[in-house]
Parts: C-alpha cells; structure tokens; sequence
C-alpha cells in the first residue's frame, strides 16, 4: 500500500465532517418546538464524530474493503472513511429500506458485509467479535485485518481485556484502536481510567501499544500503518490509541454543562482547519483545492440525504421478517 | 401503603424516584448512589436528578463503563451491610453484567442458608418507542422474573415510583427496580400525561408484592406492567364510551406476584388479555395463562389475547418500531376483540 | 428426519454430539471447535471426544476462561462464512457472556436487516442431580427460548443429539445446542439407560423446530424435554401398569417451538403436565399454557400441573437437590393426580 | 501486626494438607465400585488446594477477622487460613444442617460473614466482589482490607480487568491474588495467558505489582505483607501473584493425562516437606514439634469430619427457605 495524499486524507475528513454537520441539522430540524427524541425525519439516539476524523482517515487509510472493521455507537466516521457507501448509510440513519440494514438497524447498528464493517451500540463489544473476523481471515491465509474501535470509556469494560489476551494468545491481525475523546458521556478520563495512557496495558498483553497524543492524520497515519503492516505480515495484534476530541455532545441534545470552560477551547481544537492550514501553507492544498473538496463533499452529502429521504419506510410487516434466516 | 399526610405536588416519575432515594440518604449513611453518568449528569433519565448535589461524589459515584465490577462492588457493599443504589443505565446491557446478577446479588442470601443479606437496589431503565433499536429498547422483566433470588419491581406512574424505590431500598433482598424512559416524565421524550402526578413531599411506602387495580372494571381484564399501564388505561377511557367496562390490573411487581389479583379479575371478567411490552413467548403472558390453568381453566370465558413484542428484536425504523409494540391501537383492537 | 441406511450401534450421547460435529468438520473447512478444555480433555463432559486427535489443535481450539471474548469471536467468524462451533462448559456461565450471546449472536442477523449471518452452534451443558448447587446446575432453556434469535436445541436421546448437531452445523442460524450432563451417558454419572443407545453411523439429520412424540397415550399428555423425557418415559411405562395412558411429547427444540404437537396431543389427553428442569415461573410450562389458554382452554379437562423447579436456585445438599427436581417420583403423582 | 512465627506459618499449612487429604479419602471412599461424582457421603465437584497452601497462609497471616476474603472454586485452603471453623466448614462440605450455609451452598459457596468470608464457583466474580467490601470497609473509616482470590486462568476474565482498574480508580484496600498453578484444568498457562507475569498487568492500572516465583510461605508473607500493609495504609490495591503448584487434579476424578511428564515431577514440587527441612535445619522446628503439629492437626481435622458427619442431613423443606430475607 502507498501512502496516501495528504490532501486525500484532507479531503476525506471534510466528507465526513459535511456528512455529521448534515445530519446534525437533518436531525434536529423536526424535534422542536418542544423537543423530543423519537420525532421527526430522524429519531432516536444520536452520537456524532466531529472531532474525530483524524482517527477515521489515518487508520482506514491502510485498509482496504476485504479488511474489516467494528465500530462503536459513534460509528459514522469510520464507515465513510472505509467506504461504506454513503447513500446507504444515510439512508438507515433515516430507516429506510433503501439503508444498508432496510430500516431494522439505524445509526448504532450498521451492517455492510461487502465492506466486513459492523458496529454495535454495546461498548467494547465490537473487540471480541474482530478476533473472530481475524480469526477467519488468518485462518484462510488471507493478509487481511480486522480493526477493532472502541472510545477509552469502553478500555475500561471486561471485554477489552478478554480481546486483547486473545489475539496476542492467537497471534490474530487484529489492530485495536482507542478512540480517546476524554469523556465518556458526562464522565472525564480521569474518573473512569487508572492509567494516563492506555498504551500502558498492551505490555500486559505482550503486544506493542502506542499512544498517539495529537489528534492529527498524519500521526495517526504513521502509527497505524505500523499496526497494520505487523498484522498484515502475521506479527500479531497491537494497540493503538488517539488522543482526539468530542467537538459536540455526547449525543445530540446533550447540553454538555458537565463539560464546563472546556466548551470554550473546542474550536480551537477542531484538526479539520489546523490541518488544512498545514496543507496550504506546505501547498499540498491550494484554496482552489480546498473549494473543490468542500463542493465535492457537499454535493455527495445533499445526494445521499436526498436519497435517503426519497427513499420508501419500510412496511410494517416487515417487522417480522429476519428473525431468522 | 403508608398512609401519609405530608402535601402533594404535580412532579414526574424522575424526579419521584431521586426524591425517594434523597429520604433514605438523609436517613442513612449506608445509603449511597452509584452508576454511569450518575452523579452531576444526574442520571440519563433523569433517576438521580439533583443527589449529587446534595450529598456529593462521595456518596454519588460515577462509574467507568464496567457494569460487572461496579454492580460486583454494589453486591459486595451490600453482603457488608450498606445499601447501594445501583443504576445500570439501560436493562439492555444487563448482558455484560449478567453474572454477578443473576449468579451472586441473586443467589448469594440463598446459597449461604441465609446466613448472608445483599440489601441491594439495581435501579434500569426499560422500554422502546423513540427509534432506540435493538440495543436501547428492551423490557426484559420475564427474563429476570423467570431466575430465582432477584425481587423485580416495576413502577408505572410516580407515586409507585417514589414508593417502590422507599420500600426497595429497605428491603433486605435484592431488588431490581425498572423503570420506563417512556414514563419517567421527561422533558425530552414524548409521554403520556400520566407521567407526571400528585405525589406526597414526605416519606412514604408502597408494599413490594401487591398489584393495584388501577381502574376497576366487569368485561375484560387487562394484566399489565410499566408505560402500558398508562395506555391501557387511556384506552379502557376510551372504550368505556363504547360501553366496554375495562379492568386495568398493573402487577407493579413480578417477583413477588400477586397471583390473587389476577384469579379475582379474571374470576369477575372471564376474559384476560395481557399486554406486556417485554417479548411474547416464554414471558409475562405465558405465566398469567399457567396461574390461570393450574387454578381453573375454566376462568376464562374465551380465550385469552396476548399482546407483546412478537419475538422480534426492537427495529429501528419508527413504522416497524411502532408495528411490534403493543400501542393503544392494538390494546383497543384486542379488548374488542375479546368482546365480539 | 432424513432415512439413514449406515450400520447403527450403541453409544452415548456425548459420543453421538462429537461424531456429529466430527461428520461436519470433515465435509468442510470452514467447521471448527473452541471453548475451555474442549482439545485433549476433549470437552469436560464429553462433547468433543477424539475430536483433538483427528483434527489437531488448529480446528479444535482450548481457549483461555474469556467467555465474552471466545464467543465473540465465533460470531465474527461466523459473520465471515465460518461455522464455528462453541462450548460453553456449563450453561450456569451464561452470564460472563450474556452480551455477546443475546445482543450480537442472537441480533446481528435482524439488525442487518437479513444482510449478515451467524451460521454459528453454542453447545453447553445443563442440568442437576449430583449435588453441583447453585451455579453450576441450570437448566436456563426458557431464559433463552424468551429471547428473540437464537434456535434452542434440547436433545433428550442418542440419536436427537446426534442428528440435531448436525443441522444445528448446517443451519444458518445461530443455534444453542443444551445437552444436559446427566444425559450424556458419562461413565462418572448416574444415568439412565436411555442415554446410551442405537445411533446410525453415517451422516444424518433431525429437524429443528419439530417435536417427537417419545411415547403416544391417551390419558395424559407430558409436554418435557431433556433428561426429563428420559424420565417421563420411565413414568409413563410403570403407569401402563396401571392403566394409565401416558402420551410424552418431547419437544426437542423451544425455537422454533412445535406448537401443533401440544395442541393435539392436549387435544386428545384434555389433561397436562408440564415436566421442566429449569425454574417453573416465566418459563417453559407458562409458555405452553398461554399456547392452550389463547387457542382454546376448554381443551383442558383438568387443571394443568406444573412440575418444575419451584423457583428457588438449586441446592447443595442431596436431600435439598432432589426436594426440588422433578424426580420420576414427582412426575408420577402428578400424573396420578391429574387422573383423579 | 507482628510477624508470624514461621512454625505457625508451617502448623498452618499441615493443617490445611491433613484436612484437604481427609476429604479426598472420604470423598472418594464411597463412589466406587462404578465411581459416580453424584454419589456419596460427598457428593458434587470437588477442587482440592494440596500444593497451595502457602499462599493462603502467607497471605492470612497478615489478616484478621475483620479482613474480607473472596475466594474461589477451590476455598478451602484460604477459608481455614482465615479462621473459618473447620467444623462447620466440613459439615458445609457434607451438606449438614450444622454447614456453614446449612447444606445450601456447597463445597464452592461457602459463607462466614463472621470472617468475611465467601467464594464462588464462578471464574474471577469475587474480584468486583471484593472491591465492594473494600469500598464498604473505607468508607467506615476502618483500616480492613479486602482480599480478592482467582488462580491465573481467571486473570484473562473480564471482571479482572474490571476490578483492578476499579480498585485503583477509587484507591480502595484490596489485594489481588492470583494463584499461579500453571494449569486451568486441562488448559496449560501458556494456552491461556499472554503474558509471563500477571505482576505486568497492574502497571496498566497504576497499582504494584508483584510475581513470587516461589511456592514458599516466607516469600509470599513477605510480599502479601507489603500489600497489606499499603492497602492498610489508604494507599490502595495491589497485585500479588504467585508461582504455586496443583499437586492433585483439577477436581476430584480428573485423570490429568493432560499432565504428562510433570506428573512425576509433583512430588519434589510439595511446598510442605521442603518448608519442613528449612525449619527444622534452622531450629524453628524440632522433630517433637513436628510430631504435635501433625497429631494436632489430625485430632482436629478427625474432629471436624466427626461432626460433620453427625451431623443433620436438612429436611427436604428447607430447600424452599431462604431465596428472600
Ligand atoms: C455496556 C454498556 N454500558 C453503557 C453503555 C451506555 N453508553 C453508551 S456510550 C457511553 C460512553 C462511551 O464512552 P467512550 O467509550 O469513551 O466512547 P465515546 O462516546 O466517548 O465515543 C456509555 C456509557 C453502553 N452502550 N453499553
Ligand atoms: C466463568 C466460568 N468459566 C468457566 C468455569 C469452569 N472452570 C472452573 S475452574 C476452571 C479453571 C480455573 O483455572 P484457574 O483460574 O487457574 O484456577 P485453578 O483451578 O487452577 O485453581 C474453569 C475453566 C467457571 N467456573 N466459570
Ligand atoms: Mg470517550
Ligand atoms: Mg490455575
């Protein structure tokens, strides 16, 4: 694999960003005036990933789709950033049955099997399960690998622990990835980790742990490739986690006043414009450029909301179906 | 119940259950809070609103997402004579937790001859309706009524919620305490006036064991828990006006049953339907038909209807969400139906 | 069940369930095995027996005790096209591993809106009667009969645990296979005779979701499954003595669930007993009176008995274990008293 | 605290031994000719602790009955190193009235709130256990610690992981222990654990952590005195384990093919006859102190068993008592 354009990455961070920005209004548009969760064009639970596109793009930079991945409840970024079609992904988010799981699914429960990508709202759930999709890739002689995401709350949950002694028991090509935004809902880091650095815990494992402490593509980039790459040659698993942030609530309609004057830093800490500075200023990106990429995104984000909406509710019946196969 | 004279205001279900948990608190230093997002955050529904406040993170304690050892620790706490209040902070992820559940706060008083109390409230919320999938909408009270040790409580308007959670925390056994996001009151969810009601200031008890009849009724009985109280009751409102006399049953508790409360309306009304919110088979329905037909089959005039979640995981999408809950639609389909 | 015309002979259930999965292994590499002690100990009660010898220790894999993590695992290798097949060593360790079991295993395929399959088996072991108390003695099969997704798979004999592994191998489902100890035909058990006995050597199947009308009768229907048929059987040929009609349905599978068969034998009998090793409340027998009681309860010429473990975790003590199970003892008053 | 004499430390784990091998010849006395576990004066699983004896008494040493202990599926070398009366520890183990859950619990569930005490039979679930003890015991204001037992099979389940990062998060007196005996029934710890020291993991956790290679009560008092000590103090968890060895089978009846060679190799690895030689070398024992300690101890252990076996069977009604309060 070559390394990718930095614009590239640039440019697939401003999708997703387009992408979460779009559902963020889609989604609060029809809940006023009195506000309600299940109403409107898009009901239910909602955890964007603004802020988080660093770790999207850097890790899924190394993979292509016969690599998998599962996802957390926050589980957009990497599903564009891996190539889920972004049609049908919106269009579960609206439940329909045009969507990549007909409507039965929604945002936390995202299936897309020719892309090996899963999420799941259980935290840390999604680790066990990459241990077997390793297993099997292994196990066929593929040098495919399975990246398995999870936000540092979730580093604190049995199955972390459960996954992480087995792939390196097993040897599986399994890059673990933590996702690091400090909060888990209203709880800081420092409440729900008893270590600074979860990097820490891969030695209990025998396996390479990295922390990442900017919230930055091309850090990401590296350390991940590294994590790949060892996978891909059959060295075993590691651990990778990214200091990164949680621009918005924890879920839309979270007012955030646990989060007290922090709120105030965040756009500072936005690493979509810090990043795209860099690129102007090296001219890896030109203005032109950065219009392109901007226009391109929104086009594709109007086109997939646009789809998703004209897309038909499922019936009723269908409830029924898919219990079993 | 205790008979109380304190004054009573209009508050929600939330906020009745946080003010029952403040008394026993106020009471007691053994009395402490723990669980996800429990503490400045005020529980995500709303089950702890304003005790951090008031006591502090010392005695109301945010947890790291590890539902086995906090919920361990809660039961641990408990064998060593404190009373946790334990919130876990959707039933649905009792999956990660299940064992000190169900194998140890369950069984621990049991398996020591009674030797060992674990005076212990695990307090979760329940329910679907809002598009939260398969994941975030689940009852599952037929699934922790089926196993042995855990007493199962289920309030379905404020003032069972308030006390409940007085006579679940001063209880010796374990008691599992569910409550319905769609019935807590809150500001941000859809809800049935219902959820908000007249509820006394001061320290009160509801008996953990006894069903309340919560309209009296000749024709049909309708067995319930939970929100579908709520709706069984608008709905036996509305076919009143069809002149169909409806008995609204709400079990507020699974274990104990109050299996007396069920023979006697279904002795007077000769038709049972049973809503429940939780999954069909094997569940709630399932056991109010074995009380009836281990007593007397011939109870039952016709036969009875069971409308529940049918053995489908909770869809996403708001047409098939709403096409496997029992609605106030099918409730009134189904009573008219034992009526024909 | 598919004709066989291979030479049969005697073995065991735990020889029949291993010769299963063994058919299965060689026809496709996609099969393999793992779990705790399942490679040369060839699984603590016998379910993979000489399976490590044939297949080496890359297809019949001994994992460490992460229960969340090693199931997990087979749902990520099942949702890849593999067809893994998991012990869980006793079904009473559900809980360490409830989450991946009920909310992934059982829920993935629904959730994917039919996209994605979980061609995976969960086989473990379940039971009492030698004095393993309260944590490792469960039946648990309504636990997950109430629970959408999974096929639960009950063999009560050599062939059944035979021909149901190999479709619960073939199906693209996720199955629980439950086997119980003392059905097993262990040489370090007490057993019945019923657990060793004539097994085609060839490949087969048995269907799931049809059950098997172990014994007809005109008097009285048992509805079991497990070793409780073995025991019903055993009932029901000393009560010929007496002339009494026993017909036993072995249901052998709760999901799907055979409701026809229940219908007509009850239809015949007018009188039934529910016979069921796991806790009577929200369970098994609930489910097959609401099955009556909703079709039509004047089937029931008698009050139906329940005859289950009676709600309370199972004991250590002998004299305590076998108050609660439901001996052959208990099975026959039952029976005579229905016939009174 | 006083350091413990070491012929204490030995009396000790001769008790433990004389105990443990009364109920290997009772337990199997009477299930042959067809050896059948269900059968018996003992019926049921039985999991013996010859071999271990010095981790429980070097770490009960530092205990009073004050001090919590969460046990496992094999209790009871830990519960007698406790104090728990041997009578009614024996008459649990018959499953008489006079047990210390009178007859409920059995030989894995075993309760004495008088010397907090209890285990369970299900891997690694009294580490949450003990923390919850440990929380209640703090926030008293006592200076009681709260151990927590799981051999090194359990250390790769969940709740471990869980546990520790609790224990350290919340600064509470626990000490993990983990039994290292190598096998996890048939499972060797190379099949089962990543890593060569369970003493790596407390690092990711902010907590010491300590291997004793040494199956030898002084080496265990030494650290599990330092543990204690710490935990005593408020400054919270740490991690003890230890090389131990499983001298008999997993459980009663288990052939341990899976053993090969080591089989032979188990004699020489007695933790006791070498304990034995060093003290009387050292003068801390003399041969007539060796002869009372053993004579004690059998007089106390045919005592025990006596009355367990005396004792009442439990009326078929009382396995409706109990399940509430
Ligand atoms: C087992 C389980 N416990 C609790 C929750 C509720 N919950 C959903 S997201 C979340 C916080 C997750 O924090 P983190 O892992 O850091 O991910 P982030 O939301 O920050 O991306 C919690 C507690 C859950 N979904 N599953
Ligand atoms: C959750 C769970 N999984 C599996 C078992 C079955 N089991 C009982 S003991 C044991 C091995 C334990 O090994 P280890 O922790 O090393 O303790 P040891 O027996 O060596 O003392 C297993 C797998 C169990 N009791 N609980
Ligand atoms: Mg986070
Ligand atoms: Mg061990």
């Amino acid at each position: 694999m070559t390394t990718p354009d930095r614009a590239d990455l640039y440019a697939g961070m401003v999708r997703i960003r387009k992408f979460e920005a779009r559902i963020l209004q889609e989604y609060h548009a029809d809940k006023s005036p009195a506000w309600d969760i299940g109403a409107g064009l898009i009901p239910g639970e909602m955890h964007l990933s603004a802020g988080q596109e660093p770790v999207a793009v850097g890790v899924s930079a190394h993979l292509t789709a016969d690599d998998a991945i599962t996802a957390t409840h926050r589980p957009h970024h990497f599903a564009l950033a891996h190539g889920v079609d972004m049609k049908r992904l919106a269009a579960e988010i609206y439940g329909r049955t045009t969507g990549l799981c007909h409507g039965k699914g929604g945002h936390m429960h995202l299936f897309d099997p020719s892309h090996h990508f899963s999420c799941s709202g259980i935290i840390g759930q999604g680790y066990p399960v990459a241990c077997g999709q390793a297993m099997a890739m292994k196990r066929r002689g593929t040098d495919h690998v399975a990246v398995a995401v999870a936000g540092e709350g979730a580093a604190n949950q049995g199955a972390f622990h459960e996954s992480l002694n087995l792939a390196a028991l097993w040897n599986l090509p399994v890059v673990f990835v933590i996702e690091d935004n400090d909060w888990a809902i209203s709880v800081p880091r420092s409440h729900s980790t008893a270590t600074p650095s979860n990097a820490d815990r891969a030695a209990g494992y025998g396996m390479p742990g990295v922390r990442v402490e900017h919230n930055d593509p091309d850090a990401v980039l590296e350390a991940a490739g590294a994590a790949v790459a060892r996978a891909r040659r059959g060295e075993g698993p590691s651990l990778l986690e990214v200091h990164t942030v949680r621009l918005w609530g924890h879920f839309e309609g979270d007012a955030q006043a646990y989060r007290g004057a922090e709120l105030e830093t965040l756009d500072e800490r936005d690493p979509i414009p810090a990043y795209e500075a860099r690129l102007l200023e090296t001219g890896e990106l030109t203005p032109e450029r950065v219009e392109e990429i901007s226009a391109a995104a929104t086009a594709e984000v109007d086109e997939a909301i646009e789809f998703a909406r004209d897309s038909p509710v499922p019936p009723p019946e269908d409830a029924l179906r898919d219990v079993f196969a | 119940m205790t008979a109380t004279t304190t004054p009573t205001r209009r508050i929600t279900a939330a906020m009745a259950m946080a003010e029952a948990i403040a008394i026993e608190m106020r009471k007691s230093d053994d009395v402490f809070v723990m669980g996800e997002d429990v503490g400045p955050y005020g529980g995500i529904f709303g089950s702890t609103t304003g005790l951090y406040d008031e006591f502090g993170p010392e005695r109301v304690i945010d947890t790291p997402i590890s539902e086995t050892a906090f919920i361990g620790a809660g039961i641990g706490a408990a064998v060593e004579g404190m009373r946790p209040v334990v919130e876990l902070m959707f039933i649905d992820f009792y999956g990660v937790a299940m064992d000190q559940i169900t194998n140890h706060m369950a069984k621990i008083h049991y398996e020591s001859g009674g030797e060992v109390n674990v005076p212990m409230v695990l307090m979760s919320a329940t329910g679907a309706g809002y598009s939260d999938a398969a994941q975030h909408s689940q009852s599952l009270w037929g699934t922790f009524a089926h196993l042995p040790g855990l007493k199962v409580v289920i309030p379905s308007n404020p003032y069972d919620s308030k006390g409940l959670m007085a006579s679940a925390i001063q209880d010796d056994n374990p008691v599992l305490y569910l409550f319905h996001k769609g019935a807590q009151g809150l500001v941000w969810m859809k809800k049935n006036p219902r959820s908000i009601a007249e509820v006394p200031e001061g320290e009160f008890t509801v008996p953990i064991g006894e069903a309340a009849i919560a309209r009296e009724g000749t024709d049909v009985t309708i067995v319930t828990v939970s929100l579908s109280v709520q709706h069984s009751l608008d709905v036996a409102e509305e076919l009143a006006g069809e002149g169909i006399s409806v008995e609204v049953v709400d079990l507020r508790s699974l274990v104990p049953l109050d299996r007396e409360a069920v023979l006697n309306s279904v002795a007077k009304t000769g038709r049972l339907l049973v809503v429940d919110e939780d999954y069909r088979s094997f569940g709630l329905s399932g056991e109010m038909a074995a009380i009836i037909a281990e007593t007397d089959p011939t109870l039952l005039k016709r036969p009875m209807r069971r409308l529940a979640v049918p053995d489908v995981p909770i869809p996403y999408a708001r047409s098939l969400e709403y096409a496997i809950l029992p609605t106030t639609d099918k409730i009134a389909a189904a009573v008219r139906d034992l009526m024909s």
